[in-house]
């Protein structure tokens, strides 16, 4: 039973570090951003290329994934969103959804349709036991590393000057420019880190959820149900909504696999009919 | 429940709004005749809309009562309201933009024939609800502009298309949210006209800060600050008063 | 051209029916429109098969119109009463519980509808993003449901075993699709008018206003909840149609009906015809497809790059600019048409004092 | 608003103008694949290895020329259905070929049957497909051979209990119903069946349920492009070192990903009826040329089918001396048997499926790369699917 718990809590912690960029973006410029996975998949095959064909270190291999991420990010960001902001969710749903249409097919021609695998260093594949228990080594690993960018994504948001400009001008984003905070400036740079996160979590991820050329499109689903039922105002509403997916997804899987994904849809759909803010959200906030 | 002559068409009892601390409305219990042409004023923040839209249901109030006719409609829908007889106009201009006067009006009208939920007949086929659009459209003046769409009538104009479409729907009472607001001194004689025009048997609230129009149109005046209900007589009286007076110029009421 | 003297109020009401019945007559553009359309039955007789998907797609399309551009209700997950319908229709078919496929399709629109009815309490509070999300949620739960449920509707390998009886027990689905593509270009056509009427119609227009401005829409007495239950009720069944159409003309369903890349290239058949007038769905079924099906002969393996580009470029520029380039077109049309708005001669002098 | 200007249908419907006339020199080939989509490798290397074959042996046969007319499916079987209309009434096709799984085929037979069009699968592996039509002929695999083939193995070579994962589709369903019967008719016991969903699955919670079973082995069947994940999730569940054994047929050690799958697959028994380290002299030359046409892609067995579909095409219209008639060309091709890089086969003059050779063979690295070393062979296996029936 706790192999299961353990499994849960490491592709919670996976989704959230992919979901985090979208539910700060969906918060913060109320912008719906379906082609986030895109940015994950380049995070990904980025660090494919590095590891697999430089022979970079792994775990160098992550970073390039989330420099290279954010570094699209950052370029998207400026180039082409920047127009999208105004327009209506129809409009961004609609733009995001031509983004991941075109990353498919160019990820496609570039690096081949089959399935890849970034190589793993041996020290961590396989077990370990811990406290008599099989650990696979590569989960604890993404609990290790999540559960550091968590933290460090909290306290980024609590303890900094940038943080809390961030907060503010999700709390409002009129009143933030009327005390003179740069909002544009503020998206950009957490667009770019969101998508940084993605492409680091994509890197991590492609050991569990695979590496293929319909990346975004197959985890589009899963990023929407930790934004929608973690809710958009804090850090912590999608931490725990990524939890309850986590688990909630393997634990269904083990125990009634005859009912597979109806478990989360029908989280979703109640979360959003309940509580249209979020499931973690103070009753009153935006 | 019966409603003789001498029930208010529109009552209050110690209406209340709280917003979180914020205290909008504080114990207003207001009393307005058949067929008067009662004013409300006060200074910015008094609570006015805040009131109007307690009267037509946008807003749910805190506590209190409000009787139309003496049937108690605190918590019934807006559209519930407008079926037994109390319509509005808005402060500003809420329209449909990409539809004609003669659509707008037919509308309302239609709506409270109970014909509008028909899916089927084409609409403008029934002689009775043409007529009723053709006199609006006469009454208010709108028949230059007919075939317009709403969104590129002069501003004038869509002002008298928002008394025109709370009009259509023959309300027993009337609210005029600033009917005149924003509108150049060229025109404004056409939307005092048609107010005047108003038949004698619709009881009339205006919500008004332009004191003329209050002092020629009004027959009773009541007068809000800080959500409470603080004077309210005839046009003279609240003229005379002391303390009408003070709040207005500004010194504070407990100076 | 002078009308008569306005102030005579006889001459006013028949001005006023005038625009009424104006609006609901129908432009010399749009009978072009369907003649175009049903010619084609004799003038390309072997692209049945591509005009049959593109008809199925412009119903899909359609419904969705009736939602998102006349309750301005936005919706990704439009596919789930699709696959309601398509499912339904394949297996009355299957179990022959309703042999002939007229009767069949129209057991299927209920389907549709009632299933349309059940969710469209979900739809009628939120913001957009709720409403984007909720429909993304219940196409998911209905395809789960259709995959888990493989004793019924055969899970992932589709519902195999339909044979399509004659469509009225006289026109057999033949291969090349002629049939099939008569038959759904006339359920299309008797579909359209009747949305036409309903769009044009007392009922209609609540919607409109209700879209327009919802405060201004209960301020004069048009209650919300049953207009956009109704409207979303009508639209999942002609959804539910538009499934049972694919099943019928090609014997065969599966889950992609229930897909999100069905909702979400519905949205984009809208988009490219524009929402709110009805033909956007047709004209925008029969653009995307064309494009789609020559694109992916070109490069089969990399269209999608296309149809991407295709959308970021028409978001980008924007699409009422792109409604506008249009602007000139409609012009003339109005002009073809002959209706010429009735324009009331100058009011008596405008004299100074205003009378009452 | 609804007198807009509409751009007239017939104007846009005029842009598809009838296909052109086929001039009587040429024979068309419509190409049904899945080249997007969860199932684009299949498609990709099928086509990879038909555009080989007609380089290798150029595209003029009896006189006339070959063409191959591409279409993307997506392996979603509507598409494939008004595809194959299409190829067949617009185009005016010869032959179809192709099916990246199974519903594409089934939708396709009625088509094939009424404009007796031969019909050959290159990929799908369910049995039933060929007696969905008389005019579909089959140069891929069925589930049955490889699934029957190791389940009388692993029941002779000391595996007891085995727990079964499969994909939940058709060909999943006919590959566990065949394993079951060989294994336990050969004295094996099936502990449990697992499902797993098609799309995205994530193996972990499947994994975790099949090792507390503790079975010797695990049978499994995944469509080809998920072996990779199951076989790395299986070791990181640490199944390998609780001594459980992989069994199936080959799909899951897929020589697309082998190579991907880490050193710990190295060991794990398969069967199947091909693999890309078949010793023949034919298959030497075929992986070279494959991989120098496609920058270093190694061929799988979907590939395979794809290359001997084309083989079937050239000799059934050099014995018709190209008269593309569908009863003729039928005639021609049933029972026709050649040298395939997998490995000698022949088509079933009854069934019209594939007799082949399946291989037991073991994953071994050889010069730096994995692949699946073949050590035992069984002869001409007949499709058991349809053999006891």
């Amino acid at each position: 039973m706790v192999t299961i718990l353990f499994d849960g809590i490491a592709y919670g912690m996976l989704l959230f570090v992919l979901a985090a960029g979208l539910s700060v973006t969906l918060g913060l410029m109320n912008f719906v951003n379906l082609a986030h996975g895109a940015f994950a998949m380049a995070g990904g095959y980025a660090a494919l290329v590095v590891v697999n064909r430089l022979g970079v270190p792994f775990a160098l291999g992550l970073v390039c994934a989330f420099l290279f991420s954010a570094a699209l990010g950052a370029l998207l960001e400026r180039t082409l969103y920047v127009h999208v902001y105004a327009k209506s969710h129809l409009d961004q749903v609609l733009f995001t959804i031509g983004l991941v249409f075109m990353s498919v097919a160019i990820v496609d021609y570039t690096m081949g349709s089959s399935q890849q695998f970034i190589a793993i260093p041996p020290s961590l594949q396989g077990q370990v036991t811990v406290f008599g228990l099989g650990m696979s080594k590569y989960r604890l690993m993404i609990i290790v590393i999540c559960g550091i960018l968590t933290l460090l994504l909290q306290l980024g948001l609590t303890r900094t000057r940038f943080g809390s400009r961030l907060r503010a001008a999700v709390d409002d984003q009129r009143v933030a420019r009327g005390l003179g905070i740069n909002v544009g400036a503020v998206f950009a740079f957490t667009f770019a880190l969101g998508s940084g996160l993605a492409g680091l979590g994509g890197a991590l991820g492609a050991e569990i959820l695979g590496l293929d050329p319909i990346f975004p499109l197959k985890y589009m689903i899963y990023f929407l149900i930790v934004v929608t039922v973690g809710g958009t105002s804090s850090i912590t509403g999608p931490f725990l909504a990524s939890l309850l997916l986590g688990i909630g997804d393997v634990a269904g899987k083990y125990y009634v696999p005859q009912f597979g994904a109806f478990v989360i849809y029908t989280i979703m759909i109640v979360v959003l009919i309940w509580r249209p803010q979020g499931l973690f959200v103070r009753k009153g906030a935006r | 429940m019966t409603s003789t002559t001498t029930t208010p068409a529109l009552e209050t009892r110690a209406l209340e709004k709280r917003f979180g601390g914020i205290v909008a409305s504080n114990q207003v219990s207001i009393a307005i005749a058949r067929g008067a042409r009662h004013a409300l004023i006060g200074p910015n923040g008094a609570g006015k809309t805040t009131l109007v839209n307690m009267l037509t249901g946008v807003l749910k109030p805190s506590g209190g009562q409000i009787l139309l006719d003496g049937r108690d409609i605190t918590i019934l829908d807006p559209h519930e309201r407008v079926r037994l007889g109390i319509a509005r106009t808005f402060q500003i201009n809420q329209l449909f933009a990409d539809l004609t006067p003669v659509e707008t009006l037919g509308l309302a009208i239609s709506e409270r024939l109970g014909t509008g939920t028909h899916f089927w007949r084409v609409p403008g086929t029934r002689p009775e609800v043409v007529d009723e659009i053709a006199a609006l459209l006469e009454r208010f003046r709108l028949t230059d502009v007919m075939h317009e769409r709403t969104a590129v009538l002069p501003y004038g104009k869509q002002r008298l298309l928002e008394i025109a479409l709370a009009f259509a729907c023959r309300p027993r009472v009337l609210l005029l949210d600033e009917p005149a607001a924003g509108v150049p001194d060229a025109e404004r004689h056409e939307i005092l006209a048609a107010v005047a025009g108003l038949p004698t048997d619709v009881t009339v609230l205006l919500i008004e800060h332009d004191m003329d129009i209050v002092f020629t149109f009004a027959d009773r005046i009541s007068v809000l600050v800080n959500g409470q209900l603080f004077v309210e007589g005839t046009p003279d009286e609240v003229a005379r008063d002391p303390r009408v007076k003070a709040v207005y110029l500004g010194e504070s009421l407990d100076a | 051209m002078r009308g008569p003297d306005v102030s005579t109020s006889a001459a006013l009401a028949s001005a006023i029916s005038a625009q009424f019945s104006a609006r609901a007559r129908w432009s010399p553009l749009e009978m072009v429109f369907w003649l175009g359309a049903f010619s084609t039955i004799w003038l390309l007789p072997e692209q049945h098969l591509i005009l049959t998907e593109i008809v199925i797609w412009a119903l899909l399309a359609l419904s969705l119109d009736l939602i998102l551009g006349y309750a301005g209700i936005i919706s990704l997950g439009h596919a789930a009463f699709f696959g309601v319908g398509a499912y339904t229709a394949g297996l009355l078919a299957k179990h022959a519980l309703v042999g002939e496929p007229v009767l069949a399709l129209l057991v299927s629109g209920l389907a549709g509808g009632a299933f349309g009815f059940a969710t469209s309490f979900l739809v009628l509070r939120g913001t957009d993003l709720t409403r984007l999300m909720v429909t993304l949620g219940v196409a998911l739960l209905v395809r789960e449901i259709a995959n888990r449920a493989a004793w019924l509707t055969g899970g992932a390998d589709g519902l195999q075993g339909i044979d399509m009886q004659p469509v009225l027990g006289l026109f057999r689905f033949d291969l090349y699709g002629h049939t099939a593509y008569i038959y759904s270009l006339t359920v299309l056509f008797v579909l359209f008018l009747l949305a036409r009427r309903v769009v044009g119609s007392p009922f209609g227009l609540s919607l409109l206003a209700i879209k327009g401005n919802p405060l201004r829409a209960s301020a004069v007495g048009i209650g919300q909840t049953w207009r956009l239950v109704g409207i979303y009720t009508l639209a999942a069944a002609y959804a539910g149609i538009a499934g049972g159409l694919l099943t019928q003309t090609t014997a065969f369903t599966s889950l992609e009906s229930l897909s999100f890349d069905r909702s979400a290239d519905a949205l984009l058949v809208l988009i490219i015809g524009g929402t709110g007038h009805l033909y956007g769905g047709l004209i925008g079924a029969v653009v995307f497809r064309f494009a789609q099906d020559w694109i992916s002969t070109a490069t089969p393996q990399y269209w999608q790059f296309w149809i991407g580009l295709f959308l970021v470029l028409i978001v980008l520029v924007g699409r009422d600019r792109i409604g506008g380039w249009f602007a000139p077109l409609r012009r003339l049309a109005d002009r073809i048409s002959g209706w010429r708005p009735w324009r009331p001669g100058p009011a008596a002098a405008p004299d100074e004092g205003g009378r009452p | 608003m609804l007198k807009h200007l509409l751009t007239p249908l017939a104007v846009a419907l005029g842009l598809a103008a009838a296909g052109p006339a086929s001039a009587q020199g040429v024979v068309k080939i419509g190409v049904i694949e899945a080249m997007t989509g969860q199932q684009q490798s299949t498609g990709v290397q099928t086509l990879a290895a038909m555009r080989l074959y007609m380089q290798q042996h150029g595209d003029t046969v009896a006189g006339k020329k070959i063409e191959l007319i591409v279409k993307d499916d997506g392996a979603v079987a509507d598409n494939s259905k008004r595809l194959a209309q299409e190829l067949i009434v617009r185009d005016k096709v010869s032959f179809l070929v192709g099916f990246a799984v199974t519903p594409t085929a089934l939708a396709v037979a009625p088509l094939a049957t009424e404009a007796k069009v031969p019909t050959i699968v290159a990929n799908a592996g369910t049995s039933i497909i060929t007696e969905r039509s008389p005019y579909i002929l089959r140069t891929s695999f069925t589930l049955p051979q490889s699934s029957v083939i190791i389940g009388e193995w692993a029941a002779k070579n000391g595996i007891k209990k085995v727990v079964t994962i499969v994909s939940d589709y058709a060909p999943g369903a006919d590959s566990e119903k065949t394993f079951t019967e060989a294994f336990t008719k050969g004295g094996g016991q099936v502990l449990e069946a697992v499902k797993v969903p098609l799309a995205a699955p994530d193996f972990a919670p499947f994994l975790q349920r099949a090792r507390d079973a503790s079975p010797d082995a695990i049978f499994v069947f995944v469509p080809s492009g998920q072996g990779a994940t199951f076989v790395k999730q299986f070791i990181e569940r640490g199944l390998d070192k609780a001594g459980i054994k992989i069994i199936g047929p080959g799909d899951v050690t897929d020589d697309d990903l082998l190579n991907g799958m880490g050193e710990q697959v190295i060991g794990t028994v398969t069967a199947h009826m091909y693999s890309a380290d078949h010793p023949s002299e034919l298959n030497k030359t075929y992986v070279e040329a494959f991989k120098k046409a496609n920058n270093g892609l190694r061929p799988n067995f979907m590939s395979v089918g794809g290359y001997d579909a084309m083989h079937l095409i050239y000799e059934a219209l050099k014995k018709t001396n190209g008269d593309t008639n569908g009863d003729k060309l039928m005639a021609a091709m049933k029972g026709m048997a050649w040298d395939s890089p997998r490995g000698p086969i022949s088509i079933d003059p009854e069934t019209r499926d594939i007799v082949q050779n399946i291989y037991i063979r073991k994953v071994e690295k050889k010069n730096g790369e994995l692949y699946n070393v073949e050590f035992a062979t069984f002869d001409a296996v007949k499709d058991p699917g349809k053999a006891k029936k």
